[in-house]
């Protein structure tokens, strides 16, 4: 039935392998970028054809075993995959967004060295990142979280020569790691829980099966999503790290906007709502998700209002939006959440893409000027609507999608998520306010980034400005598109209370409905509440981009002196509220101290200094008896008859 | 009455001073003299044993020990002949060629 | 009279004497054909006392498994005696293989030389034969003597002289410990033989308990253990085996070694086993305390012949070890020993033989630098026999350890093996440092002057033959000590 | 009266073995042991024993002290007495007073307990002290006494050997 | 054929040796081709055994060869005793397969006395080979002493420029824990004579059945144990590897990591863990200890290395580190994760070795402060070494992670579920060190201009590589090839070792038991023969 499931996949891993192999020979860009494209564009095909099938289906949870993989005793454990409502939307949004950005690619990455490499490793990306969402079991799912790091890590490292993109792709690789080392833990204690119990499993239908033989809201229940949401953390930028995500942007734009931001980075909020079962059981688990997904979206907000660079700007909004998401985890929202999940998607890829686009045509304008100024920095920016009309109005319309604008996509999802934080049985009053807050601010930021780049003066150098193109058709096209859906795409989910039948929700029930309902987890409260917060938070968004159309357009010298009065705080927002400086103080410098230590210290001076020392001492004993033997006849008859009278002496007494 | 005792007390005095004599001349002559010391101490005991137990491997055993001496007196003479030949001395304290 | 002559007659068993005898006969022969051969022609001296040595080895096996006792119960010729000739036999014939052209080289051609190694055999044979303590003081002697004027051989070089007057007066010395001691066991049991000792404190337990009988038992080992080298009764060893010539060094560390085991498991096994309890400590220490001081000394050596002087003390130690578990396996364990360390040191020294100048004062470590580049074979040779001296596998060397060790083990002395096998450890390192020196560095000189002669390649040959045969295929040699042993 | 030979004598014999470690000159030395020697042959003829006193005199007082005043002569070391002709007099005189403790100790302690052989006063009176010697030799020791043939044989080329001048 | 396979694969590396010495030493191409062609035909002999599938249904000893050796009657017997089950088969494998690469590996880099070079890796293979098969204690320490002897003169004539203090060391150190394991065995084979339970000769299987006392075992265990540690090497015993590993010559190195330390852990899991199980609980709580300070320590300390070799040494450490709390967890998880991550370290450190000596080769040094933007000038040998990278990060796909998470599995189902949780922190560290070490020789600008000149890696560079990549990527897909071959061995073990394999809760498993069980008679049966 659902056979052909694995092509998902394997299409793209194809293309991987071709391009890594071959790429080199093929000289001919569109060739490369088109096969790699062209690959994507089948694997989303099979993806729409089998959503489809699943959507016309009763039985909604579907497995296909591939092969055994690893089959040790009682623990045996197959290749295989996993297609039910919540995984069928993540491969759409993956091989959907991901087919337009590799189309994207391939203007935007034209003339690159290294091009086949770049879209082998996209390529390698999208499958490992399908199988993520795929897995049938947890390991199934670890291969692909794994290589998303790994795709991740080559992708940000791509422009390998520059220091900081290694360092930052190292970074994203290593604190990715931090993550997988709670989500290992958190997987081994549950198999060793669930084995403990009769059940030995890491396929995520027989653990959701089996959960309830763990005790809810226990110890061990609560460790291992504890630990989870640690891996969560890591691949999804949340606090406490969320530090590379930002320093991810050294990587190529199309790049930050697959990866960075529609899907690898929200491969946490899948896995928890990919183990909604388990979570739904450990209500402190879910209280941490929440508080900690509320504070990730408000703190990463406030460091973007203080940022100049465009890329950076989106990064920590993207981990802001993440926040929300986790915020959704964290309440019970999971189906709000994953919606918010594609709509974010849509609209942040549209972003980064037209972020990019900004960049690719400055980058070409500074080229053809021959200067050296940083094609990413806003301050050179401004007034380009005019100079690229299509980018400006896609972009336009995402920055007012992710802006909470109503009848645009992102109000729909992020509406829906301020509800049940505010509702929700496991929901709070003040994870709201976070949220709204978080709200407001991002609509002020990304004002001001529309402002700063596309309004006002041109602020470029003079021999660059009359060079800025639009951009080529391969990257307005996704740019289009995204656009399209970045304000339809929240209609499918339009909530009950506005007059929809939420068929997202709906949907993804399955999936959730059992969890939410064993756990007794769902929103409630009255149509005036409900009513009353959403105008609430829209007129905090409105707020926002009233205040950044003040500062920007109005009064352009209000942010300067906003500055002055606010020196240390904004120090202090602008350098990212020093986190990435205490990491180095915390682990890093450490880490380094103890190691030079452990080596120069423990290592050579004490472990192998015993060990030498006792050859210096087993020496210094054979040359200190060495002086015995003086050549003296004397000594040795000394020497004899001590021996003698000892041995007589000693039995004799 | 004399018994076999006083003779072996007798000849452990005689050997200790021939241990002692060895311990401490320089002379390889000396030495070697005081050795003899020792080896006639053990003569006595053989002998004073040998007729306190009453059969003869003592008196035999002495006659050997008599033999021995003379060789060893032969070797030895000739040993230090050849080494005073070389070095011109037969203190012991110079034969420390070899050490360590 | 007639009465007399007949009864004297009667004692003698020439069975029991044969090979000593057929060993002395030969040795005087060959006194008289050097008197009458050309003045620093001695080669076929050498090789008449190699089929000497032939011959007398055919006589010993002759008696294998047909113990013959004689003389009134002087001497037993019994499977153990046997097995201790040949090695003293094989001993003596490689280091007769190795000296010929040695003398030559060093300047000594006098064939006196091969009839004194013949005596010294002879001496270690009743050494080994005796059960008589005066012909086992006798042998000893013959032994010592021989040795004392082989060690100052030559006599126009200061350093043997000075080797042969140390051996000399210590070994007086040492003598005078050992008389004093039969002496003394003399005058608690009213006999010299041993099985008449043992059976005295048999019918008497009593005097196992006299402090005179303890005395002499223990005086009289201080003689052996000063030959077999055994701490604090071995400083004699290094000065002596680097001052004399060198072949009578491999010699000495082999054979006269070997005889004085012989004596001392005789006299101790048979004779004193009254005193066991005493003894196996005494042993335990004195084997622990030689091989450590042996190994620990060896490591800060430079010249060659003083360290495997040293290790000479060490594998002395390793051999007592078999002593103090007193038992079969323990006590055959030193005969297999023996024999191993016979054919791996007296290889080692002969391959040092082959590559010192005259004089050999290039015998040092820094003189053998890349010698494993310059003479492969020689290196790979030499190599062998450190691996044996190690006690690596597949080496004799391994073996012999592991038998050993395996009699302490199975008497309960686990620490004493602990013990041992650290020590062998320690000496790891100063045979290593010969390898690195062969091997690691590179060389300084070009060896032009090794030149590979005969009888010494045989020896190598027949040197490494025995340590490989007795590491990989031990078990028929394993089987005679095992019926050589008590 | 036998004691009083004895213990006149053992002090003699004592005394002048003392005098041996002590002498400066060798030959003194020599001289001592000597007397030494005579000594003990009284003993031995104490202990009824001519023959052993008679081969005392003989062999050690006459050949082998011969031998080595003779050697003492021929190095000519009469007359090249060092200052210092002793050392470690601390510790051998206390390792010697160890030897003498233990030895008195051990004989005073112990037993010589191996009596009751067939040799007594009146055989040797009867048979004559050299006819059991001579018995006991041929008969019950007769390879040693061959062995020490070899022994002495050995000495003899041994000692020719060495003191060679040439090679 | 068949029947005495495993000594025609033993002893064919030495009958190599034997013609080796009449090849003419000049001609370094023949020397070469020859020894490769040696360790070829013996990987060619050793390929039946891994098609066999008599491993997949019998845990017991297959291809056994049995004759009597030394037989001293009531002294002690001596047996050729060989045979190979599902835990050697791997270990074999890996050796026959390392040996011919190793060789390859030397093509350029030995100039110096190549005839000699080969000959010692020859008699190396003959060792480790010997090793894995012996069935016999005895004659298992006489290869296990064997090996030492090739290794030394090859650290010590074709090393660096300490390589005599590091082969020394190597020797010593590991000397001394062998001798107290000799120790150890004799006393275990006279306890057992006297014991009068019926013997042959020092075989293990026999000796498998002793039950000796708890003091005793306590004692034996620490003997063997230490010995073994020492070869693994744990934590403290380390520091032998890291000079040994960075004076070693390319090829010694590979086969150092790849065969050498398997030694160490092979030997606890066939010898002092099943033969001493009493005490084993004692002792694991303290061993799990020092696996886990091994992890983390081999990898801070390998952080900071500034020579790549040594680095690749200590991640060594971190590495058995695992091997170990895996074998240590005594179950058939953990126990099977060790195994694997045996045949993976193999593998993949074998591979980051090569590649240092590829660096090493083209700018005789190893100093990752003299390297920096090679990924530009080598972009084939950048991506090879990569893919080492990951597998020795343990990355999902690739062997590491089979092995790295089978034995954090068992762990977590043992009672050392604590240590297991810091060993995953082993996780997060090992791509800190290696994902440094690969950005700062890799990644950036050339900047050294004597690194403007490296050539990418060569044909026969690429073949030896390709080999080891292949293991890579198949085991961390297919690793069943080698598990199911492992489990009835692996069961049949852990209940040797008292450790109930696993709570047999499906009946597929419990068949796989029936001729663990079966297997015993047999076994002995052939013992008597």
């Amino acid at each position: 039935m659902y056979s052909n499931l694995w092509l998902i996949p394997f299409f793209p891993l194809v293309g991987a392998i071709f391009n890594g192999l071959f790429g080199k020979k093929i000289k001919n860009e569109a060739a490369i970028g088109g096969i790699a494209t062209g690959l994507m564009f089948l694997s989303f095909l099979v993806a729409t054809q089998n959503l489809f099938k699943l959507i016309g289906d009763t039985e909604k949870v579907h497995e296909l075993v591939m092969a055994s993989w690893i089959n040790v005793g009682n623990f045996q454990l197959n290749w295989e995959f996993l297609l039910d409502p919540l995984s069928a939307v993540m491969i759409m949004v993956v091989t959907g967004v991901g087919t337009l950005i590799h189309l994207y690619s391939i203007g935007y990455m034209h003339g690159e060295e290294g091009y086949y490499r770049f879209f082998s490793y996209m390529n390698l990306f999208a499958f490992a990142m399908l199988m993520l969402v795929l897995g049938g079991n947890a390991l199934v799912m670890f291969i692909g979280w794994e290589g998303v790091g790994l795709c991740s890590y080559l992708l940000i490292g791509y422009y390998y020569e520059k220091k900081s993109a290694s360092t930052a792709a190292n970074k994203a690789f290593i604190v990715n790691r931090v993550g997988d080392f709670g989500f290992l833990c958190g997987l081994l204690t549950l198999f060793w829980a669930l084995a403990d119990k009769g059940v030995w499993t890491l396929n995520f239908v027989k653990i959701a099966e089996s959960g309830h033989l763990l005790e809810s809201g226990g110890l061990l229940i609560t460790v291992v999503t504890l630990c989870f949401f640690l891996g969560a953390t890591g691949k999804s930028a949340q606090i406490p790290l969320f530090t590379w995500l930002p320093d991810a942007m050294e990587g190529p734009t199309p790049v930050s906007a697959l990866i960075h931001a529609a899907t690898m980075v929200t491969a946490g909020v899948y896995m928890i709502a990919r183990m909604n079962g388990l979570f739904a059981m450990a209500p402190a688990t879910m209280m941490t998700i929440a508080i900690v997904g509320g504070l990730t979206a408000f703190f990463a907000a406030t460091i973007g209002l203080a940022q100049n660079d465009i890329k950076r700007v989106l990064a920590y909004s993207t981990v802001s939006q993440l926040g929300y998401m986790f915020l959704a985890m964290g309440v019970g929202a999971f189906s709000a959440g994953i919606f918010h999940l594609m709509t974010h998607a849509f609209f942040k890829a549209c972003l980064f893409l037209g972020s990019g686009s900004v960049i690719h045509g400055l980058h070409h304008a500074y080229h053809h000027a021959h200067l050296h100024d940083d094609p990413q920095d806003m301050r050179n920016m401004g007034g380009l609507r005019k100079k690229m009309p299509i980018t400006f109005i896609t972009f336009l319309v995402s920055t007012i999608a992710i802006s909470g604008i109503p009848l645009f996509s992102g109000f729909f999802s992020k509406d829906e998520i301020l509800w049940w934080s505010f509702g929700s049985t496991r929901g709070h009053w003040m994870l709201w306010v976070l949220g709204a807050a978080a709200a407001g601010m991002t609509a002020f930021y990304m004002f001001r980034l529309v402002f700063m780049t596309f309004f006002g003066e041109q602020k470029t150098a003079a021999r660059a400005k009359d060079h800025i193109p639009e951009s080529p058709f391969t990257i307005t096209i996704p740019l289009m598109v995204l656009g399209f859906f970045a304000v339809v795409g929240g209609y499918i989910g339009v909530p009950k209370i506005l007059g929809g039948v939420n068929r997202f929700d709906a949907f993804l029930a399955p999936v959730f409905e059992q969890a939410q309902h064993l756990n007794e987890i769902h929103a409630h409260g009255t149509h005036a509440t409900e009513y009353t917060l959403m105008a609430i938070s829209v007129a905090i968004a409105i707020v926002g981009i009233f205040t950044a159309w003040v500062m920007y357009i109005k009064n352009p010298e209000l942010p300067g002196q906003f500055v002055a009065k606010f020196a240390s705080a904004h120090k202090v927002i602008f350098n990212k509220w020093y986190i990435d400086e205490l990491y180095d103080f915390l682990f890093v410098n450490p880490c380094k101290k103890i190691g030079t230590f452990l080596w120069r210290g423990i290592d050579v001076k004490i472990v192998d200094g015993v060990v030498n020392g006792c050859a210096w001492v087993v020496k210094g004993i054979g040359t200190g008896l060495r002086y015995t033997q003086s050549g003296y006849l004397y000594n040795y008859a000394v020497a004899m008859v001590i021996g003698a009278v000892v041995i007589v002496g000693y039995f004799i007494f | 009455m004399i018994t076999v005792n006083h003779y072996m007390l007798l000849s452990a005095i005689l050997f200790s001073i021939g241990t002692f004599g060895v311990l401490t001349r320089k002379n390889a002559i000396v030495i070697f003299m005081c050795i003899e010391v020792m080896l006639n101490s053990v003569n006595l005991t053989f002998i004073a044993v040998s007729r306190h137990v009453g059969n003869m491997d003592g008196q035999i055993f002495v006659f050997f020990v008599m033999t021995v001496a003379a060789a060893e007196a032969a070797v030895g003479l000739a040993l230090m002949i050849a080494f005073f030949r070389n070095s011109d001395s037969i203190d012991v304290d110079d034969f420390n060629m070899l050490k360590w | 009279m007639e009465n007399l002559v007949q009864e004297a007659i009667q004692n003698v068993n020439l069975q029991a004497i044969m090979p000593s005898l057929v060993l002395c006969v030969f040795g005087m022969v060959l006194l008289m054909v050097s008197v009458f051969s050309k003045r620093g022609s001695t080669t076929h001296v050498a090789w008449l006392s190699i089929v000497a040595l032939v011959v007398t080895g055919f006589v010993s096996l002759s008696g294998w498994n047909n113990p013959q006792a004689g003389f009134a119960g002087s001497v037993l010729l019994d499977n153990f005696a046997t097995f201790f000739s040949m090695i003293c036999l094989v001993a003596a014939g490689l280091t007769i293989l190795m000296s010929d052209d040695y003398l030559r080289r060093e300047g000594f051609p006098v064939s006196e030389y091969y009839p004194l190694i013949l005596f010294t055999t002879a001496g270690a044979m009743w050494m080994a034969s005796g059960t008589d303590l005066m012909t086992i003081f006798l042998g000893l002697e013959v032994l010592s003597v021989s040795l004392y004027v082989l060690a100052g051989f030559f006599r126009t070089q200061t350093r043997s002289n000075e080797a042969g007057l140390k051996y000399f007066f210590l070994g007086a010395f040492s003598t005078g410990f050992l008389l004093y001691g039969v002496a003394l066991l003399y005058a608690v049991t009213g006999t010299t033989k041993i099985d008449g000792i043992a059976a005295y404190v048999q019918a008497n337990p009593a005097s196992a308990m006299n402090t005179m009988f303890i005395a002499g038992g223990l005086l009289l080992l201080v003689g052996f253990l000063f030959k077999i080298a055994a701490a604090p009764f071995h400083m004699w060893t290094p000065d002596v085996y680097q001052g004399a010539p060198t072949p009578i060094t491999a010699f000495m560390s082999a054979g006269p070694k070997a005889a004085a085991f012989a004596a001392l498991m005789r006299v101790t096994i048979v004779g004193l086993e009254g005193l066991q309890s005493e003894l196996t400590a005494l042993f335990w220490v004195l084997a622990v305390l030689t091989m450590t001081v042996g190994n620990f000394i060896a490591l800060s050596q430079k010249d060659l012949k003083r360290m495997l002087a040293y290790s000479s003390i060490s594998h002395a130690g390793y051999a007592m070890v078999g002593l103090v578990a007193w038992n079969e396996i323990g006590l055959s364990a030193i005969l297999f020993y023996m024999l191993v360390y016979t054919f791996m040191n007296m290889g080692a020294f002969a391959v040092l033989i082959l590559i010192g100048k005259k004089g050999e004062d290039n015998l040092t470590l820094d003189g053998i630098a890349g010698l494993g580049y310059k003479k492969p074979i020689l290196g790979v040779v030499l190599t062998i026999f450190l691996f044996s001296l190690m006690g690596l596998p597949p080496t004799a060397g391994f073996i012999g350890k592991f038998y050993i060790f395996s009699g302490a083990i199975k008497a309960g002395y686990i620490w004493l093996a602990v013990l041992g096998v650290l020590n062998s450890a320690v000496s790891l390192y100063y045979y290593l440092r010969v390898m690195v020196q062969m091997y690691f560095k590179d060389p300084e000189e070009d060896f032009s002057w090794v030149t590979i002669n005969v009888p010494t390649a045989i020896s190598i040959i027949i040197s490494v033959v025995g340590v490989l045969y007795l590491g990989i295929v031990p078990g028929s040699v394993i089987q005679l000590a095992k019926l050589a042993g008590f | 009266m036998e004691a009083i030979l004895f213990y006149l004598t053992a002090t003699v014999a004592i005394l002048s073995a003392f005098f041996v470690t002590k002498c400066r000159n060798p030959v003194n030395s020599a001289l001592n042991l000597v007397t030494t020697f005579l000594c003990l042959a009284v003993f031995y003829v104490m202990l009824e024993s001519p023959f052993m006193a008679a081969i005392q005199i003989m062999v050690y007082a006459g050949a082998i002290m011969v031998l080595i005043v003779f050697v003492i002569m021929l190095l000519n070391l009469g007359l090249t007495v060092k200052t210092r002709y002793s050392h470690g007099l601390a510790t051998s005189g206390f390792l010697s007073a160890l030897v003498l403790l233990i030895t008195t100790y051990m004989v005073r302690a112990g037993e010589a307990t191996g009596i009751g052989g067939d040799v007594t006063s009146e055989v040797i009176s009867s048979y004559g002290h050299t006819e059991l010697i001579g018995k006991a030799m041929f008969v019950d020791f007769l390879l040693p006494f061959e062995i020490a043939s070899i022994l002495l044989l050995v000495a003899i080329v041994g000692a020719v050997i060495l003191s060679k001048r040439e090679v | 054929m068949a029947d005495y396979l495993l000594s025609i694969m033993t002893f064919f590396p030495l009958l190599g040796i034997l013609v080796l010495l009449f090849l003419p030493r000049d001609n370094g191409g023949l020397l070469k081709g020859f020894t490769l062609a040696v360790s070829l035909i013996t990987f060619a002999i050793s390929l039946p055994l891994a098609f066999d599938n008599v491993f997949t249904t019998s845990g017991g000893m297959h291809y056994r060869e049995f004759y009597q050796w030394i037989n001293i009657g009531d002294f002690f017997q001596m047996n050729y005793n060989l045979g190979v089950d599902g835990i050697s088969l791997w270990l074999v494998m890996l050796t026959t397969f390392i040996v011919p690469i190793t060789v390859l590996s030397t093509w350029n880099a030995v100039d110096k006395n190549i005839k000699g070079f080969m000959a010692m890796l020859l008699l190396l293979e003959t060792g480790m080979l010997g090793a894995f098969v012996s069935l016999d204690l005895f004659l298992f320490y006489i290869f296990w002493e064997l090996m030492l002897i090739p290794m030394y003169f090859l650290i010590g004539i074709w090393g660096g420029q300490n390589r005599i203090y590091a082969a020394v060391k190597f020797f010593i150190y590991t000397a001394v824990g062998s001798l107290l394991m000799l120790v150890a065995i004799i006393f275990v084979y006279y306890f057992a004579v006297q014991s009068g339970a019926p013997m042959n000769g020092f075989g293990i299987q026999e000796l498998y059945k002793l039950d000796l006392p708890y003091n005793a075992q306590f004692w034996l265990f620490l003997a063997f144990g230490f010995s073994f540690a020492i070869k693994v090497p744990m934590f403290p015993l380390h520091t032998w590897l890291p000079d040994a590993h960075t004076e070693a010559p390319t090829a010694g190195s590979v086969i150092l990591a790849a065969v050498l330390l398997k030694m160490g852990t092979y030997g606890y899991v066939r010898f002092a863990m099943p033969l001493f199980p009493e005490a084993l609980p004692t002792f694991i709580p303290f061993l799990a200890f020092l696996s886990v300070v091994g992890i983390i320590y081999g990898s801070l300390v390998a952080m900071m290395q500034d020579d790549i070799k040594k680095l690749v040494a200590y991640s060594s450490v971190a590495h058995l580190g695992f091997v170990m709390l895996g074998v240590f967890s005594l179950n058939l998880q953990g126990l099977a994760g060790g195994m694997i991550q045996m045949i993976n370290h193999g593998i993949s450190t074998g591979a980051l070795f090569l590649i240092v000596g590829f660096l090493y080769e083209r700018r005789h040094t190893r100093l990752i402060t003299e390297f920096g933007g090679v990924a530009t000038k080598m972009p084939i040998f950048a991506t090879i070494f990569m893919i080492v990278t990951f597998s020795s990060i343990g990355l999902p796909g690739t062997n590491g992670f089979v092995g790295e998470f089978l034995a954090l599995m068992g762990a977590f189902q043992s009672s050392l579920r604590w240590y297991a949780v810091f060993a995953t922190t082993g996780v997060i560290l090992a791509a800190v060190y290696m994902l440094w070490v690969y950005q700062r020789v890799m990644f950036g600008k050339v900047t050294n201009p004597k690194n403007e000149n490296l050539k990418d890696l060569s044909v026969r560079e690429i073949i030896i590589m390709l080999p080891l990549l292949l293991f890579i990527f198949w085991i961390g897909i297919f690793p069943n090839t080698f598990f199911s071959k492992m489990n009835p061995a692996m069961e049949q073990m852990l209940i040797q070792m008292g450790a109930n394999p696993v709570a047999v809760v499906e009946p597929a498993t419990s068949e796989t038991h029936a001729p663990a069980h079966s297997a015993t008679p047999a076994t002995q049966a052939d013992g008597h023969k």
